[in-house]
């Protein structure tokens, strides 16, 4: 099954790194490269298509929330939290600011999980020449049990405020479906003061490594809101001076279909890839960080190398997971509960469109609903499939300068890049609607 | 097939552990990285030998116990269950894509190539069945992890159960029996509000009526769902498109439930196709 | 607090203006006791701890409907209007997990001491206090009462409040469970609108009530109080007739409308979950990673749920809906009162507030069992006045495990081993044949197992491997500990056979439990007639004790025969079903008791066999399997009709199980 | 059938059937033989047309099913049972019969049976009744097997 061909003799070269490891999902990265130089760097989604556009059709906004969120298992928060927005939205629903509050939370914990999960299960086994993290633990038990308590803080935020870890039920249109207890939210504090050395550890982990170097510059995306690091709401911006309305994402942006995946790439209308994610955050938002995260972004001394090497990821993700901490053990603190679950609420027609913060980088959806509040069409552009065209050119740039190298090297490090942007690829199939055909 | 009281042989050297994906999100492969605080423990006591999420070692088996998270939706996933299947010793079906279909089987009501074609740029880059079915339908599964997703402490559970040589204890009675021994407040006659706890499995620990809403049938149904049962009683103040949709999720191609959506009019969405290709029981 | 605490007449009634209600509270808690009362949560009113007055549902009002529960507002300043709350007061009397084993430091399993907080339950209604006087009388009897459940009554002050309300499903008058308050309570108040009359029933009671500093209450407010109950007695009516009900049930088991309700009902288990009086549990093992230790505890479970009637192998004894409805019905008012000779039903009405498609039991019963319908012929013997009697048994703590080392393995068959266990337990070496035992390791479910044999120093147990724990057990070694609880179950009745015939029928395992009974007879052979054995097995490859049977034939004083279900060239005996070796046999049984043991169908065939052949009913003798998990008849597993198998059984006469031997689905 | 018939036939007749009248005894003795199969002779075979009912007077036979290599025993049959009921039937032999012991068994032809049926009321309802009861018993024994074969274990 892991099968890596190299051609022998010549120039031409051909590497099939087939079902790639320690990425969500199921993908492989197809290269041919003709008298050292890239012909051609395709990663291959092969995740079989799930037709989600098509399956929301005709369902509630509440629905939606539900079944959005079985697009990625790693990151359902994401889903939920852009479609229950763009319903508030287009409902105009004021919700209230204790709601605010618990969905900016509830976000956080899954950030914590997710790059937790990143760092220590999928990342640092590489950089420390591992095939898993278990086979880390073997050797440094403590720094993969640490790694697991900090997801399992991430885990038990989620699950606190929506009953599970993943695919949480409590997220409703106009708040939650039910008043979530103050007690319930207190008894996390514990959890994040573990969390926060826990964070703070994984930074001194980081400054330790010694990732691959390769440099680039890449077009940087990410939201950018006025209240704080981008999550939940913010204008969508970039480094080399976009920033528009998130809702309009389909005037800047559009996707397009390769034979060779299953996923919709996207790129942008003036057909140049971009890249999302924590590297893009931290590089556009740095001034929004909480002051214990911009401490250690600091610390690091690595702001340009993360902007700049895709291998410097993991500082962008640790940098973020003790942001995130930090603004969760400030929301439980300050946590009053509303006076309901959620604010009275009555569908119209219109178009529901939001842009939030996933771990992996900027989800845009959009709804088209009727005077009842059901969707009419839909489109959902998951960060993974904004990414490939950026994470191929970048394959593009770095292979011939490792193609001299054994095989099983060159392999190895082509697949730590692809590893390095936390490619989620299960969410990056989808389905396109009939709209988005129409201007392809 | 076996249900959860199928007694699992008991495996005296380390087993051979596999994790494998069709259609899915993932969800259910990573509640396993989710036992945190028990993953590294299972670790030492198994060889995961096969589990692309969280190791670059690869295995096509021998498998003493292989985890099957996704539905078959592709040619080549209903090649290789078969494959999996002949290398494994007890296949364990994980999650809602797995044992029923997952939400992805909602399509399975829609005409597929029509469908495909409307949609798709290029129809002819994407291979997909006109379904999406659970391995069930196509090999034999000895044991089955309800959920969507499953539940951490059911898969504890099961890990357990098959390290310590005992049964496991995974039963397949209503969520309601969870949710009276939780104390939970009913919905359904407390609020009126529609509720799948009578006819859907336990596991999550009456989850969704904890949180002030109506189960929504993530686990399938219960041993003897009675989905007629409670659709007759629901209709009385609801319309037949309600009560299907309510039914119309991650189970909905679950037999009992299917049931249900076909006598209400097959799920929402749009009849871009047959309103649905089989009878009620196919 | 036991209902038949001795106590005084009723002293003096008080009054407690409702300001000083705050003060009973206070008492309470100078007391040392967590007060448990009602309140408002998530939109029902619910029992939990209560800390302040202010907490409890003031002002509140529920209004149900089959299937529908809503709260109202009313504005009156009463805290007790509420009706009923959702809860009851079993969750904590008899709550919804109990741990039951742990793994002590030996590795042995080890029974867990109650742990119970001291309490007082405010607020109980006439028809609550019913139920936890009938679940009281259940979980203190039997050979061994529920520790942990005497522990929390006995930690218990029960302070009663009279209705002054009714709901629309109640009907406590037709079970005459209430409204009035009845025995049971410690203290008991009526609320008017300015405070409360109070009557301390109980010693303890009147130590709380001494402390209110209350002036005596009003002959007026003491007629207000009665004048209200006598309210909502009238207000109920009489909804559900019950004269004759348990006799009218009994004569319909195949009505059509059971399955008529199975159609409607989904076994959800909510009925059962929310009845007072139901004690039904089950065992839920867990343990380590490595099955070294483990623990058990006890969990509310359902005669809805399928894994209910599951016996060893999945079995199952009441697979259909129908079956499990009409087992519940049929339980709460009819063969409730052979077993515990009282009413199951305190109605209350919370099986019909509470179910999920609104099923009515009243209509129900009276459209299945309608008043002036013909009432059965008791299937079974008359219950004996009080309830259900069994037969003693030799005083043991049946909760106790007794750690017994194993001596020997020996392989009888491909899935079946006999385990020589050696121990001094002056209980376990003084069973006898037909008891049975539970055997427990840590990590695995307990099962029960019938002894093989009863020697000077220990005993055999015969197991066949039909899951993970008794294929555990079956891989015990020479040296392994095992922990025992027993012996239970009634015997079989040797000494009723001393001066007649013997007949010994086994069915494959079913051999095991007959070997005692071969054994005594064997040593007392001058005390018996002709002595038959007939033994069936599946195949020559599974017949037990094959030497032992060998040597038996070799005997002059006893015939023994044997019979394989399927025969292979090797075999040159007989092939067929064991009714073959008898059937047309030449003697005759009027002299003859006859003891049988196999799968239920050949129980069935033999018995119908044995009758041809003249063995009347009372002298044929069967041991019946049920999923018995307690081993004393406290979870209800292994019902059958007015029985529990583990504890009036395992051994009954064909007489005494009447048609419940042959009914499917009881 | 006006030839003479053998006295201790009737009497077999009389033991196997004891209610039938005297009379019918008779006319049964007459088309009935007195064989003495010994050890291993087949009765019967599996397949072939079923030429005789018989009675077991002494010994025992088997009923043999074949099953794979093996034939596999159904069944032993004791003094007082009946086998080829098919043969009243017009039928196959559904299994095959063989002594066991050196046997003695009372046969009646097909044919002559028949017409005895066809001819004396008498005939007709104490054969048929003597058959019913043996088919009643092979289903009875059918239903435990398939309860063993497809139904749980017994007791553990």
């Amino acid at each position: 099954m892991h099968d890596t061909v190299v051609a022998p003799g010549g120039g031409d070269l051909s590497v099939d790194v087939r079902n790639l490891t320690r990425v969500e999902g199921e993908g492989s990265l197809h290269l041919r490269v003709r008298d050292g130089a890239v012909e051609s760097a395709h990663l291959e989604i092969f995740e079989a298509p799930r037709y989600f556009e098509r399956l929301v059709v005709g369902r509630s906004m509440d629905e939606v929330i539900d079944i959005v969120a079985r697009i990625c298992g790693i990151c359902p928060v994401a889903y939920q939290m852009t479609a229950v927005h763009a319903a508030e939205a287009a409902f105009g629903v004021e919700v209230h600011p204790a709601t605010v509050a618990l969905r900016r939370l509830l976000y956080c914990g899954e950030w914590i999980e997710s790059h937790a999960l990143h760092i220590y299960l999928l990342h640092l086994p590489d950089l420390l020449g591992y095939p898993s993290a278990i086979d880390l633990a073997q050797h440094a038990r403590d720094t993969v049990e640490g790694g697991l308590r900090l997801k399992r803080a991430g885990n038990s935020i989620v699950a606190r405020i929506g009953g599970r870890a993943i695919h949480p039920v409590s997220v409703r249109v106009g708040g939650f479906s039910r008043v979530i207890r103050r007690g319930e939210i207190e008894s996390l504090r514990t959890d994040l003061i573990e969390a926060q050395q826990l964070a703070d550890a994984t930074i001194d982990l980081v400054a330790s490594l010694q990732p691959p170097a390769f440099r680039r510059d890449a077009r940087l995306v990410a939201l950018r809101a006025a209240d704080g690091y981008p999550m939940n709401h913010g204008r969508i911006v970039s480094n080399d001076g976009l920033d528009i309305d998130a809702a309009a994402w389909e005037t800047m942006f559009d996707e397009r279909h390769v034979p060779w995946s299953n996923a919709l790439q996207a790129l942008g209308r003036d057909g140049r890839p971009y890249l999302l994610g924590p590297s893009s955050r931290v590089t556009l938002d740095a001034d929004r960080l909480h002051p214990r995260a911009a401490a250690a972004l600091a610390r690091l001394g690595v702001a340009d190398r993360i902007a700049h090497e895709p291998n410097w990821s993991i500082a962008a993700r640790a940098v973020e997971l003790v942001h995130a901490v930090a603004e969760a053990a400030d929301i439980v603190d300050a946590y009053e509960p509303p006076p309901s679950g959620a604010v009275e609420w009555a569908p119209r027609s219109g178009v529901a469109s939001w842009a939030t913060e996933a771990p992996r980088g900027l989800l845009f959806q959009r709804f088209g609903l009727d005077a009842d509040g059901r969707v009419l069409d839909a489109r959902i552009v998951p960060p993974t499939s904004q990414n490939q065209a950026a994470i191929e050119a970048d394959l593009a740039l770095y292979a011939p300068t490792i193609l001299g190298r054994p095989h099983a090297e060159v392999t190895q490090l082509l697949e730590q890049l692809i590893r390095s942007y936390d490619p989620c690829i299960s969410c990056a199939t989808h389905f396109l609607d009939l709209q988005v055909e129409e201007t392809s | 097939m076996l249900t959860a009281s199928t007694p699992l042989q008991i495996t005296r050297r380390r087993p051979r552990i596999g994790v494998v994906k069709f259609a899915s999100c993932d969800g259910c492969q990573l509640t396993l990285l989710d036992l945190e605080d028990d993953l590294l423990a299972i670790a030492d006591r198994v060889d995961i030998v096969e589990f692309a999420e969280a190791t670059s070692k690869r295995s096509s088996g021998p498998f003493d116990i292989l985890f099957v998270e996704g539905s078959i939706s592709t040619p080549e996933q209903a090649d290789e269950i078969v494959h999996l299947r002949a290398a494994t010793t007890t296949l364990v079906t994980i999650g809602a894509c797995a044992t029923a279909g997952g939400i992805q089987a909602l399509r399975n009501w829609a005409d597929h190539d029509a469908v495909r074609s409307l949609v798709y740029p290029h129809p002819e880059y994407v291979e997909s069945l006109a379904t999406a079915t659970p391995i069930a339908d196509h090999v034999a599964v000895d044991a089955e992890l309800r959920g969507c997703p499953i539940s951490p402490d059911q898969l504890r559970e099961f890990v357990t159960a098959v390290l310590a040589g005992r049964r496991a204890n995974l039963p397949d009675e209503a969520v309601c029996a969870e949710c009276k021994r939780r104390g939970v407040v009913c919905v359904a006659v407390v609020d009126g509000m529609t509720c799948l706890g009578p006819v859907t499995r336990s596991g999550c620990g009456a989850l969704c009526p904890a949180y002030g809403r109506g189960c929504y049938g993530c686990f399938g149904p219960r041993e003897a769902a009675n989905g007629a049962g409670l659709a007759t009683w629901l209709e009385r103040d609801r319309s037949p498109s309600d009560v299907a949709r309510a039914f119309a999720l991650f189970d909905a191609w679950s037999p009992p439930f299917r049931r249900v959506i076909d006598a209400n009019g097959g799920p929402p969405g749009p009849i871009d196709g047959p309103a649905r290709r089989e009878g009620p029981d196919a | 607090m036991t209902t038949n605490a001795i106590l005084p007449t009723e002293t003096e009634q008080a009054f407690l203006p409702r300001e000083r209600l705050p003060s009973l509270l206070e008492a309470l808690r100078r007391d040392g006791r967590t007060i448990i009362g009602p309140m408002v949560r998530e939109g029902a009113v619910v029992y939990d701890e209560i800390r302040d007055t202010s907490d409890l549902p003031i002002g509140w009002r529920s209004d149900t409907a089959p299937g529908r529960y809503r709260l109202e507002e009313t504005g009156s300043a009463r805290a007790f209007d509420y009706g009923l709350g959702v809860s009851t007061w079993k969750r904590f009397a008899h709550p919804p997990r109990v741990p039951l084993t742990t793994t002590d430091p030996d590795g042995m399993v080890a029974a867990v001491e109650p742990d119970v907080p001291r309490v007082a339950y405010l607020g109980v209604r006439g028809c609550e206090l019913a139920a936890l006087g009938i679940q009281e009388r259940i979980l203190r009897a039997g050979p061994a009462g529920d520790a942990d459940h005497v522990a929390r009554r006995d930690a218990a002050l029960v302070v009663a409040v009279e209705c002054a309300v009714a709901m629309s499903t109640c009907f406590c008058t037709s079970t005459e469970t209430g409204p009035e308050v009845a025995d049971g309570a410690d203290i008991v108040l009526a609320e008017l609108d300015d405070g409360f009359t109070v009557r301390a029933i109980t010693p303890a009671g009147e130590r709380i009530v001494g402390q209110l500093g209350c002036n005596g209450a009003t002959r007026a407010q003491v007629g207000a109080a009665a004048h209200q109950v006598a309210a909502v007695r009238s207000w109920i009516g009489y909804p559900l007739p019950t004269d004759g009900l348990a006799e009218r049930l009994r004569a319909v088991p195949d009505h059509p409308r059971w399955d008529e309700i199975a159609e409607r009902c989904l076994a959800c288990t909510n009925c059962t979950l929310v009845c007072p009086t139901c004690f039904c549990t089950s065992v839920a093992v867990s343990s380590d990673l490595d099955g070294t230790t483990g623990a058990t505890e006890r969990v509310w479970d359902s005669c809805f749920t399928l894994g209910f009637g599951r016996v060893a192998g999945d079995a199952n004894f009441r697979p259909r809906v129908a079956d499990r409805y009409r087992q519940w019905l049929t339980h709460k008012f009819s063969s409730w009162w052979d077993q515990f000779g009282s009413t199951g039903c305190v109605g209350c009405g919370r099986c019909i507030t509470w179910c999920p498609v609104g099923i009515d039991v009243r209509e129900e019963l009276i459209a299945i069992a309608p008043p002036g319908a013909a009432p059965a012929p008791i299937p079974w013997p008359p219950a004996p006045p009080l309830g259900h009697a069994p037969t003693p048994l030799a005083t043991v703590d049946p909760a106790r495990y007794v750690a017994v080392g194993v001596s020997g393995a020996r392989r009888e068959t491909a899935d079946t081993m006999t385990l020589a266990l050696e121990t001094d337990d002056p209980a376990l070496l003084a069973s006898r044949p037909g008891q049975f035992v539970m055997v427990a390791r840590p990590a695995q479910a307990v099962p029960p197992i019938s002894i093989s044999r009863i020697r000077p120093a220990g005993l055999d147990l015969t197991i066949r491997d039909v899951g993970p724990a008794t294929a555990a057990l079956a891989q015990s070694q020479p040296g392994d500990r095992l922990s025992l609880r027993g012996p239970l179950g009634r015997p079989w009745p040797i000494d009723g056979a001393f001066g007649g015939d013997i007949a010994i029928v086994a069915g494959g395992i079913g051999l095991a439990p007959l070997r005692p009974v071969i054994d005594e007879v064997l040593r007392e052979r001058h005390r018996f007639g002709a002595v038959r054995i007939y033994v069936g097995a599946r195949t020559p490859r599974d017949r037990l004790f094959v030497a032992e049977l060998t040597g038996l034939r070799g005997r002059i004083d006893l015939e023994v025969e044997e019979i394989v279900d399927r025969g292979g060239p090797e075999w040159l005996g007989r092939v067929g079903v064991v009714t073959q070796l008898f059937e047309h046999a030449a003697w005759t049984g009027e002299h003859t008791t006859a003891f049988v043991c196999g799968p239920d169908r050949m129980m069935q065939a033999a018995a119908r066999t044995l009758a041809s052949r003249g063995v009347a009913p009372e002298r044929t003798w069967v041991t019946l399997e049920r999923n018995m998990a307690c081993g004393v008849g406290l979870c209800g597993h292994c019902q059958l009709g007015p029985y529990f198998v583990c504890r009036d059984g395992p051994v009954f006469s064909v007489a005494e199980l009447g048609d419940t031997f042959t009914v499917e689905g009881r | 059938m006006n030839h003479r018939v053998d006295p201790e036939i009737v009497d077999l007749v009389g033991r196997m059937l004891p209610h039938l009248p005297a009379t019918s005894r008779r006319t049964l003795a007459a088309i009935g033989h007195d064989e003495r199969p010994s050890a291993g002779v087949y009765l019967m075979r599996q397949g072939r047309p079923t030429l005789d009912t018989g009675f077991i007077i002494e010994g025992r036979v088997a009923v043999r099913d074949h099953i794979g290599p093996d034939d596999v025993t159904l069944m032993t049959l004791e003094p007082g049972d009946v086998f080829g009921w098919s043969a009243v039937l017009d039928g196959i032999s559904t299994a095959s019969i063989v002594a066991l012991d050196d046997a003695r068994v009372l046969l009646f032809e097909r044919a002559g049976l028949l017409s005895a049926i066809e001819g004396d009321k008498g005939i007709a309802a104490a054969v048929y009744h003597r058959l019913l009861e043996a088919v009643a018993s092979r289903l009875d024994a059918t239903r435990l097997l398939m309860r063993d074969v497809y139904g749980p274990g017994n007791r553990a």
